[in-house]
């Protein structure tokens, strides 16, 4: 996390060297800042930031297109136009461990098409989700795993 | 320096209230600084009084904004009168605390929230600002209302239970006249209003707010039919807080009354004041009557300040200057006795060693505590308007004042229930004093540490003499009250103090227009 | 206390967050929407959040201070502000101004810490009396 | 607008009268949301221009809506908040002391055996 | 130009708008409480989203976008945790699922809330 | 000098209990010396005052209210004030031999010599208020004097009842005095004597009338109002002797007297004192010679007495007003003698009885010398002074040919021998009985009242010219002109005398039939059924009744109740002035489209109530509530206020949150189960007509124009001088930042408030 | 601000209207507790997104601060809410394994 401070620390600079200590200012600083450390990447080989930011971003990005689907899907089952819904409640065993992973799952499945997420067991390895359209809760089950678990595992470590 | 003294009836209280929260967990530090404080209040409420009888109306424009802009305080002689009366009472029942509040009670935050009250009873008395008066009243009320509740017994919450849901009425009742009447008027400044109401086209609404203003500061006033909350909590909580509440509380509603019917609402005194006119009377009579029925001591008094709150808005009702007076002086002789009564009551429920007053746990006062009942005798005597004490004078100038405008009808309801009060004194002299008790009187005070039996009596010793003061040598305050009744009657002055050179104030005559009408009961 | 790990994870984010837009709200209610008030609120509300989340005796270790003690200062902090005035002998709460930096501010500072205080103290004593 | 203050009020002034506290307190939730909206009522609506002044301007443009009700009413919702609580509180302990909400059956401070 | 633009700004506020109400339709007519809250979390977000998007882009200003991007991302924060809440408790109150729904893997596991919360 | 007499007496008082404690044998004399000495200084002023010139004396007091301690003595009052004072010595002598040993004899001479400043005060007051201050003064002290034996469930409700009957003679009297105050401009008697205002023809002559004999006849037990008369005998005999025979009740016929000039002479006044005057007369007589205890007969020849005395001031004449000053100098020694002398009696024997009483004079001849010169005179045997002054009434009634009056004189006096037979003839010369067995003297204290008082009567009946300036004197101050009265023993044979001896006769017979007498009198009481006790008992009763009644329907302890009751009264008075005040006006409608929105939001809002009004759980209302608040802070926002939507949102969810945590526990009642259809049918009468009054408030108040310049400064100058750009905030923290101060206030209070009621309870010690 | 935009923010507050009024039929009419936490948490939502367009359509930003306030605090009443349900439930279940 040194490198965001680091970015935050540049972007200030570029404020007080500007005189402009707006929001607009700070994010303009930020960006170029980011802009130069990344050019400057190979100065600091082990940090993950890049990664970090620009996967996070890769991932917001897709998770906005699955949110999209998602209420598109939605809106059909609402107007009926739709595959006839098929409620279920589903246990996905849980791969990620910290906090962060796992809320950050449970948070997409509640985003994305058709399932929300219901609880997640006291020992933190089973997530319930609940699923609109389950014709098949073990292929729902799978999908979801690979769909985004995984992803967000790749983002976080 | 005079703006400062001003304000001091607010700022000292509320900066005693600020420390004494910050020391939450210090009691005795909260003691002292509760005593300071009201000592100071005493003293500066003092001042003020003298500066506004002597050198005229005192006015202080918070922030430095010009009325009506900012926010008024006002010092005229009602108001200064009822600031030092109050800061007395505030001083003895936090010297009678010190002695009789328990720890529980204390911890919980008593000597803050006492504080806190005292900071909404006197905002009330000292602002100009019609609004601003609302939140005093609500300092006042959530002041009330936990220090009704302090200690948490089951009485307690039940008291608080009906007195907090009427009061709630009572305040959002009186938010909604404000509001309305800022919504013709455009000011919330009552020298301001005074001046714009006479110009406002519709004035049957304006006697339609007015009697918002009637219903909302007769429910705190407990005029009838608003006064349920009162009998039905006022003997429930700490001594103290009894009589606080029984000596303030509903006064600031009947100073409302005065300040907003004398001053704001002059217009329509046919109508209105014939509504106040009939309300008090049947105050008088339902409040006595109620002190009759009940076999309870405190709650025979709590009915008693029903009663007397009719007598108080019947001389508002009237509104000739003597009427004016009357009500002054009487206000602050029922402030005197009402708390001198809780408080002893709170002394002869420790010397009954019960948990309540009721009649048939009291007797043998006279034997136990001769000294108690002689300072006993003076409010007891005062409360019946027994001369010369007091209440008597209280009750000549009402009766003067009724006699002198033809309210014959209301004078008979006032001897009355002056009759029905007698009946109650004498009948509480005889349970409380003479009757054999079902057992002996503890002699509890000789057994309390010395500080704690001092801060019991001293309060009691004070105010008898107060009343009796008053009783023997009327005319300091009977000219102190003349001279709040002139300014009630004609409150040009107020309004040229408050206003300055800006506005040029026609006199406002308040009871003039009622001897034209012909709607009086 | 919610038991939830979702609800935790969320709150440790949001906390802070609401924190920091609680005090942008108060700073800057002198000039647009916001000020004590609700800048106050706004924070009373996150740590009433966190102690619904983790329970109460987490949320008074993460506020530090017992509320009434933030309560009485605040009001005191209030009341002072106006009192600044003494030197130039004009009445009570007149602004004085400093630059940018006035006692309205002040003032404004005291309400926000007594809306917290105050708020927090109910929400204190309701969980933990409560029960519930 | 004046008649949703009225049913408002209508409305809180039957919850009031309920024998359950907790409808009473309902009634002042209901009353005091009434009286707000009433304050900023009377104080005439002007629709979507908030009394602020624009950082180019000096004084206050014409036309943006009254503010001192708005401020009187902020005044009051922060003093509503702080009854209502104290008021909520009180129920639970009056469950707590006398096993019930019900008002008619709260007869401890004025017993019926004893006037 | 700037037509096109304010177009498109209507566009999506109209599009955010029917999102809301699609959520709010789906409110009414799902079969049960937590099927309708698939509606209104999804549905109900992106709609909000939608309208304060084209909210930043009438406001051209990064001061407003910032504000929007905060607001947006705690809707996405907010929504997700406050449907698991939801969720949760409606699971442990008990209330009846559908008719409709097929499998459930919760009830009666050791994880069961309504088990588990039990004191 | 006369103030200084009323206060050292009261000082006096003051040390009573004191120099009792310190000096228990000697107080009683010390004490006594008071009195005496006023008294004294009473006489040396009587040369004067029989010459005609009173003695005037005024101090400040309230002047703004034009009240002085005026103080005036003319004949009526220096009549009075010596015998206040002179009977007043020998009662605290005699109470303290009475009382010796008692605990409390202290305290009570502190009242007996209160009363008696009081009742000096009265008597010679001459500011109209500063007499009603002395009148009340009595009631109080008489008060305490009634209950001092308090232990006795009968004395303390004997001393109410004397309390209230006189007390509400005191009111009556306060607002007779202020009337006439106002009708004549005056603040004491004297003035509006001289002034020449005839309140007679004045409007409220009859109010002012009707009030004061309410008062006066209550003070002196006139009939309706006497029966708390003997009541009062309850209390212990100096106070009855001094009290209910000579001072107090005298009080009224005083104010009579004193008022006689001014209001006197008229049609009512004389029909009104008559007959009462008369009736009492007659019922005293009847209940005096039923009664066996010898403080009953001699409280019921006091009611007798006074009722004689009203008749002469009602009949007014110049005769019936000299013998109205006779026979109130004559009744009060001789009456104050028997009084006393009853209470040696009982003192020695222990018994009141006359069943139980014969032989006493064996056992107590001084005492039985002194009762026997008393009933001598009141027996009106000459040469005592009873027969002078019956001499004059006779007279007077005869030559003014008022023979109704003169039957009933006659009828009086008659039982008046007979009852002073029965006081001495049974108890001394009777059969020994055993209660005298072991009777015995009282001390020199006893004795010393009924001697001086028994030998007054002798002696001023022997020389008739000491009394003579004095009686005359008086006779002028009740006519309010020289009347020239002359006393003799022997007047030479004239009708009175014949009277005299009839009297006797009819007396003798009276008391050697006095069985039949007495059953005749019994069976008269049965007939006529009255029984003014248990009448006053009734009347009290009622008020009792009417009070719980009132109390119970109004103050039921039931919230639903006080609130219906206050919003009906509400209703009452708001609907009633829309209605008949005008005012209701309707403002000019504009919808834009923008104000659909604002309906919407209205229509939310009134869907939230609705949801509230009907929810059948906590959560439906609370969320309905919800919808209430969430469409209330849009509203907010929509019309330009965003700093108090911002706050209504906040405060919403906080009240959520708080809700929440409250009522997790507490139950709820499904709506409309917990009131019955009518009450249902009344609240909503009441809740619709209450919103129907604010709406038709609010509509009139849209329909007038609002000054906004308030507004306007605070646009003007929040930037430039409050440097704020949001105005809202400025007014907040600025302009009206007092406001802001105590709504800051209130939130500690009620956070302290909410802590303190969770967590400080008593009983359950503290948990910080 | 074109014709057409206008008439499209005129749209989009007439359905955020209606959708409002189907919210506050499902927080009335239930039937479960559930149901009307859902539909009072989409009233918030909805509330955020009639703010925002209406800070469009004033043309006033300010707005958009009190919408981030509501976004934060429609979340914490739902919190308080779902806690409500749970805390009744887990009391129900207690009581009647109590009975
Ligand atoms: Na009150
Ligand atoms: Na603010």
């Amino acid at each position: 996390m040194n490198l965001l401070a680091l970015n935050i620390l540049l972007a200030l600079a570029w404020m007080a060297v500007n005189a402009d200590f707006s929001l607009t200012g700070f994010t303009a600083g930020f960006i170029l800042a980011h802009l130069i450390l990344w050019l400057a990447r190979p100065l600091f080989p082990k940090e993950r930031y890049f990664r970090r930011t620009w996967g996070g971003a890769a991932y917001a990005i897709w998770l906005v297109k699955e949110i999209f689907v998602s209420a598109w899907a939605v809106a059909k089952g609402v107007l009926g136009i739709g595959p006839p819904i098929r409620p279920a409640i589903i246990a996905v065993p849980l791969e990620a461990k910290t906090d962060l992973e796992i809320t950050l799952f449970a948070c997409s499945i509640t985003l994305t098409p058709g399932t929300l997420t219901l609880d997640i067991s006291p020992d933190r390895k089973v997530l319930y989700m609940h699923a609109m359209f389950a014709a098949d809760p073990d292929q729902l089950r799978d999908d979801t795993k690979a769909a985004m678990e995984s992803r967000i595992l790749k983002v976080l470590r | 320096m005079n703006h400062w003294l001003t304000a001091a009836p607010i700022l000292v209280p509320l900066t005693t209230a600020a420390l004494c929260m910050l020391a939450w967990n210090y009691p005795v530090v909260q003691r002292v600084l509760s005593l300071a404080g009201s000592v100071t209040l005493v003293v500066l409420a003092g001042i003020l009084a003298a500066t506004t009888l002597n050198d005229g109306i005192q006015v202080v424009q918070m922030g430095a904004w010009a009325a009506p802009f900012g926010i008024t305080l006002v010092a005229d002689p009602l108001s200064a009168l009822m600031i030092v009366i109050a800061s007395i009472m505030g001083l003895c029942c936090a010297v009678y605390a010190l002695g009789d509040i328990d720890p529980v009670r204390e911890r919980g935050g008593f000597h803050p929230i006492f504080q806190v009250l005292m900071v909404g009873v006197c905002g009330a008395f000292i602002t100009g600002d019609l609004f601003n008066l609302y939140v005093w009243f609500e300092v006042m009320l959530i002041s009330s209302f936990v220090l009704l509740s302090l200690g948490g017994t089951k009485v307690q919450i039940d008291a608080a239970v009906k007195y907090v849901a009427i009061n709630l009425v009572a305040t959002a009742c009186l938010l909604l006249a404000v509001a309305l009447l800022y919504g013709i008027t455009g000011t919330l400044n009552m020298a301001d209003l005074s001046q714009r109401l006479p110009q406002v086209a519709n004035q049957g609404l304006v006697s339609a707010i007015a009697v918002l203003f009637i219903i909302a500061f007769g429910m705190k006033a407990a005029l009838f039919p608003f006064f349920f909350w009162l009998p039905a909590a006022y003997h429930t909580p700490a001594v103290a807080v009894q009589a606080i509440f029984a000596g303030l509380l509903t006064k600031v509603g009947v100073y409302s009354l005065l300040r907003v019917f004398t001053l704001i609402f002059i217009g329509d005194t046919g109508w209105t004041h014939s509504i106040l006119l009939w309300m008090a009377g049947i105050t008088m009579i339902v409040g006595a009557l109620g002190s009759l029925a009940t076999r309870d001591l405190t709650r025979a008094w709590s009915w008693q300040v029903v009663a007397h709150i009719g007598s108080m808005v019947m001389g508002l009702a009237i509104a000739t200057p003597l009427a004016l007076a009357a009500t002054a002086f009487y206000l602050v002789h029922d402030i005197v006795v009402k708390t001198n009564l809780f408080l002893s009551a709170g002394l002869v429920r420790r010397l009954s060693g019960g948990e309540d007053t009721a009649f048939a746990r009291l007797g043998g006062l006279f034997k136990a505590a001769p000294w108690l009942c002689v300072l006993l005798f003076i409010p007891l005597a005062s409360l019946a308007g027994f001369p010369p004490l007091s209440g008597f004078w209280g009750k000549l100038l009402l009766v003067k004042a009724g006699l002198e405008t033809q309210h014959y009808a209301m004078v008979a309801a006032l001897l009355v229930s002056g009759l029905l009060t007698i009946w109650l004194v004498g009948r509480v002299w005889a349970e409380m004093v003479w009757k054999a008790p079902v057992q002996p009187p503890a002699a509890l005070l000789a057994s309390m540490a010395r500080g704690r039996a001092y801060a019991l009596m001293l309060p009691l010793v004070l105010l008898s003499l107060i009343t009796f003061g008053i009783g023997v040598n009327p005319d300091r305050l009977l000219s102190v009250a003349a001279q709040v009744g002139a300014s009630l009657h004609d409150t040009s002055a107020y309004v040229e103090a408050v206003l300055g050179g800006k506005a040029e104030p026609v006199p406002t005559l308040v009871g003039e227009l009622q001897h034209q009408a012909g709607d009086r009961p | 206390m919610m038991d939830s790990l979702i609800l935790r994870t969320g709150v440790r984010i949001l906390l802070p967050l609401m924190l920091l837009f609680s005090i942008f709200i108060l700073w800057r209610g002198h000039h647009e929407p916001g000020g004590g008030f609700v800048g106050g609120l706004i924070c009373a509300v996150g740590f009433a959040l966190h102690a619904l989340a983790f329970g109460i005796d987490a949320m008074r270790r993460v506020l530090k201070a017992d509320p009434r003690t933030i309560l009485g200062a605040g009001l005191l902090l209030g009341i002072l502000s106006g009192f600044i005035t003494v030197p130039t002998g004009e009445p009570y709460m007149t602004a004085q101004w400093v630059g940018g930096l006035g006692t309205p501010v002040l003032f404004d500072i005291g309400v926000y810490l007594v809306v917290v205080g105050g708020v927090l103290a109910m929400v204190c004593a309701l969980m933990e009396e409560g029960g519930a | 607008m004046s008649l949703a203050v009225g049913g408002m009020v209508a409305g809180a002034i039957y919850l009031f009268l309920s024998r359950q506290f907790l409808r009473i307190l309902f009634g002042v939730i209901l009353l005091s949301n009434a009286v707000n909206v009433a304050i900023l009522t009377v104080g005439r609506l002007t629709q979507g221009q908030p009394p602020l002044i624009a950082r180019n301007a000096e004084i206050m443009a014409q036309g943006v809506s009254n503010p001192l009700p708005q401020a009187l009413i902020l005044t009051a919702i922060v003093i509503g908040f702080g009854l209502l609580s104290f008021a909520l509180a009180l129920g639970w302990r009056a469950y707590q002391e006398m096993g019930t909400l019900d008002t008619s059956a709260m007869r401890v401070a004025e017993p019926e055996d004893r006037p | 130009m700037l037509e096109a633009y304010q177009a498109l700004i209507g566009i999506l506020a109209v599009a955010g708008a029917a999102f809301c109400a699609i959520a709010a339709i789906g409110l009414a007519r799902m079969p049960d409480a937590i099927t309708r809250m698939h509606a209104s979390s999804k549905a109900g977000t992106l709609g909000c989203g939608l309208i304060l998007v084209a909210l930043a882009l009438y406001f051209p200003s990064v001061d407003v976008a910032a504000r929007v991007v905060a607001a947006i991302l705690f809707l996405l924060l907010t929504t997700p945790v406050s449907a698991h809440m939801i969720g949760r408790a409606i699971y442990a109150s008990g209330e009846k699922l559908w008719s409709g729904t097929g499998r459930d893997e919760l009830r009666g596991t050791k994880d069961d809330p309504g088990e588990r919360l039990n004191g | 000098m006369i103030l200084t007499a009323i206060l050292v007496i009261i000082l006096a008082a003051a040390v009573a209990p004191t120099l009792h404690r310190v000096l228990p044998a000697l107080s009683h004399w010390l004490l006594a010396l008071v009195p005496l000495s006023a008294a004294c200084w009473f006489a040396t002023l009587v040369p004067g005052v029989a010459a005609g010139v009173p003695v005037l004396e005024t101090t400040r007091w309230a002047p703004s209210l034009g009240i002085a301690l005026s103080f005036r003595l003319d004949g009526l009052s220096l009549l009075f004030a010596l015998l206040i004072c002179g009977i007043g010595a020998f009662i605290t002598l005699y109470s303290g031999g009475y009382l010796r040993g008692h605990p409390r004899q202290g305290r009570f001479h502190l009242f007996i010599l209160a009363f008696m400043a009081a009742m000096l005060g009265l008597v010679t007051a001459d500011d109209l208020i500063s007499l009603f201050v002395f009148w009340e003064l009595t009631s109080i002290t008489s008060f305490m004097l009634i209950g001092f034996n308090h232990e006795d469930a009968r004395s303390r409700r004997s001393a109410i009842q004397a309390l209230l009957v006189t007390g509400g003679g005191g009111m009556a009297l306060l607002a007779a005095l202020v009337l006439m105050g106002m009708a004549s401009g005056h603040c004491t008697l004297s003035a509006i004597a001289a002034s020449g205002v005839d309140l007679r023809a004045h409007a409220l002559y009859p109010a002012m009338l009707v009030l004061l004999l309410l008062a006066a006849f209550t003070k002196s037990a006139q009939v309706p109002f006497h029966f708390w008369l003997p009541n009062a005998m309850d209390a212990p005999t100096p106070v009855s002797a001094y009290l209910h025979s000579a001072t107090m009740v005298k009080a009224g016929v005083y104010l009579l007297a004193r008022l006689n000039p001014t209001l006197g002479g008229t049609e009512p006044w004389f029909w009104a004192l008559t007959i009462a005057g008369g009736v009492t007369a007659l019922w005293g007589s009847a209940m005096a010679l039923r009664s066996t205890d010898l403080k009953k007969i001699l409280a019921y020849t006091t009611l007798m007495a006074l009722g004689v005395l009203v008749l002469l001031i009602g009949v007014g004449s110049d005769g019936a007003l000299k013998a109205f000053a006779g026979f109130l100098l004559a009744h009060s020694l001789y009456k104050g003698a028997l009084f006393m002398g009853a209470g040696s009696v009982d003192h020695g024997s222990g018994t009141r009885e006359v069943g139980d009483l014969g032989g006493l004079w064996r056992k107590m001849p001084v005492t039985g010398l002194f009762i026997a010169l008393a009933a001598l005179s009141m027996a009106g045997l000459p040469p005592f002074f009873g027969f002078v002054a019956k001499e004059i009434v006779y007279d007077s009634a005869f030559s003014n040919e008022r023979y109704l009056v003169l039957a009933v004189l006659l009828l009086a006096n008659s039982a008046m021998v007979a009852a002073a037979a029965t006081l001495f003839l049974k108890p001394f010369l009777g059969a020994p009985t055993r209660a005298a067995a072991h009777a015995h003297e009282g001390g020199l204290a006893l004795l010393a009242g009924p001697a001086a008082l028994a030998g007054l009567s002798l002696l001023f009946g022997l020389w008739t010219a000491l009394p003579q300036g004095l009686l005359a004197a008086t006779a002028d101050a009740v006519r309010g002109a020289p009347l020239g009265l002359e006393l003799h023993l022997w007047h030479g044979v004239t009708p009175a005398l014949g009277l005299s001896a009839l009297t006797l006769a009819l007396g003798a017979v009276l008391f050697l039939a006095l069985a039949p007498v007495k059953s005749l009198l019994a069976g008269v009481q049965k007939v006529t059924r009255i029984d003014h006790d248990r009448a006053w008992d009734c009347l009290l009763n009622l008020v009792e009744v009417l009070a719980r009644g009132v109390t119970g329907w109004l103050q039921n302890g039931i919230l639903t109740r006080y609130l219906t009751l206050t919003f009906a009264g509400m209703l009452a008075l708001l609907g009633s002035t829309l209605l008949l005040r005008g005012g209701m006006s309707w403002p000019g409608m504009t919808l834009s489209v923008g104000d659909g929105l604002g309906l919407a939001l209205a229509v939310l809002m009134l869907a939230g109530t609705l949801g509230a009004l009907r929810a059948g759980s906590r959560m439906a209302a609370i969320l309905s509530l919800s919808v209430n608040g969430l469409s209330v802070a849009l509203f907010f926002l929509l019309y330009g206020a965003p700093d108090v939507g911002i706050t209504q949102l906040m405060v919403e969810t906080l009240t959520a949150i708080i809700l929440v945590l409250v009522l997790a526990r507490l139950p709820f009642l499904p709506a409309g189960a917990d009131r019955p259809l009518p009450a249902k049918l009344l609240h909503a009468a009441l809740a619709i007509g209450l919103g129907a009054c604010v709406t038709a408030i609010m509509l009139s108040i849209l329909g007038q124009p609002l000054p906004l310049d308030l507004s306007q400064f605070f646009g003007d100058t929040s930037w430039l001088e409050a440097h704020g750009r949001n105005v809202v905030n400025v007014i907040l923290v600025d302009f009206r930042g007092f406001d802001t101060l105590g709504e800051i206030t209130v939130i500690a209070a009620a956070g302290l408030g909410v802590f303190a009621l969770m967590k400080a309870r008593k009983g359950q010690g503290n948990r910080p | 601000m074109t014709p057409f935009l206008e008439t499209c923010l005129a749209i989009a507050l007439g359905l955020l209207v209606l959708s409002l009024a189907l919210a506050t039929f499902r927080v009335l009419k239930g039937p479960a507790q559930g149901d009307r936490i859902v539909a009072i948490d989409l009233f918030g939502v909805l509330a955020v997104a009639l703010i925002a367009l209406f800070a469009l359509w004033m043309g006033q930003v300010v707005f958009l601060d009190a919408a981030i306030a509501l976004a934060l605090v429609a979340f914490f009443g739902t919190v308080a809410y779902a806690r409500f349900v749970e805390h009744k439930a887990a009391r129900q279940r207690k009581e009647d394994g109590d009975a």
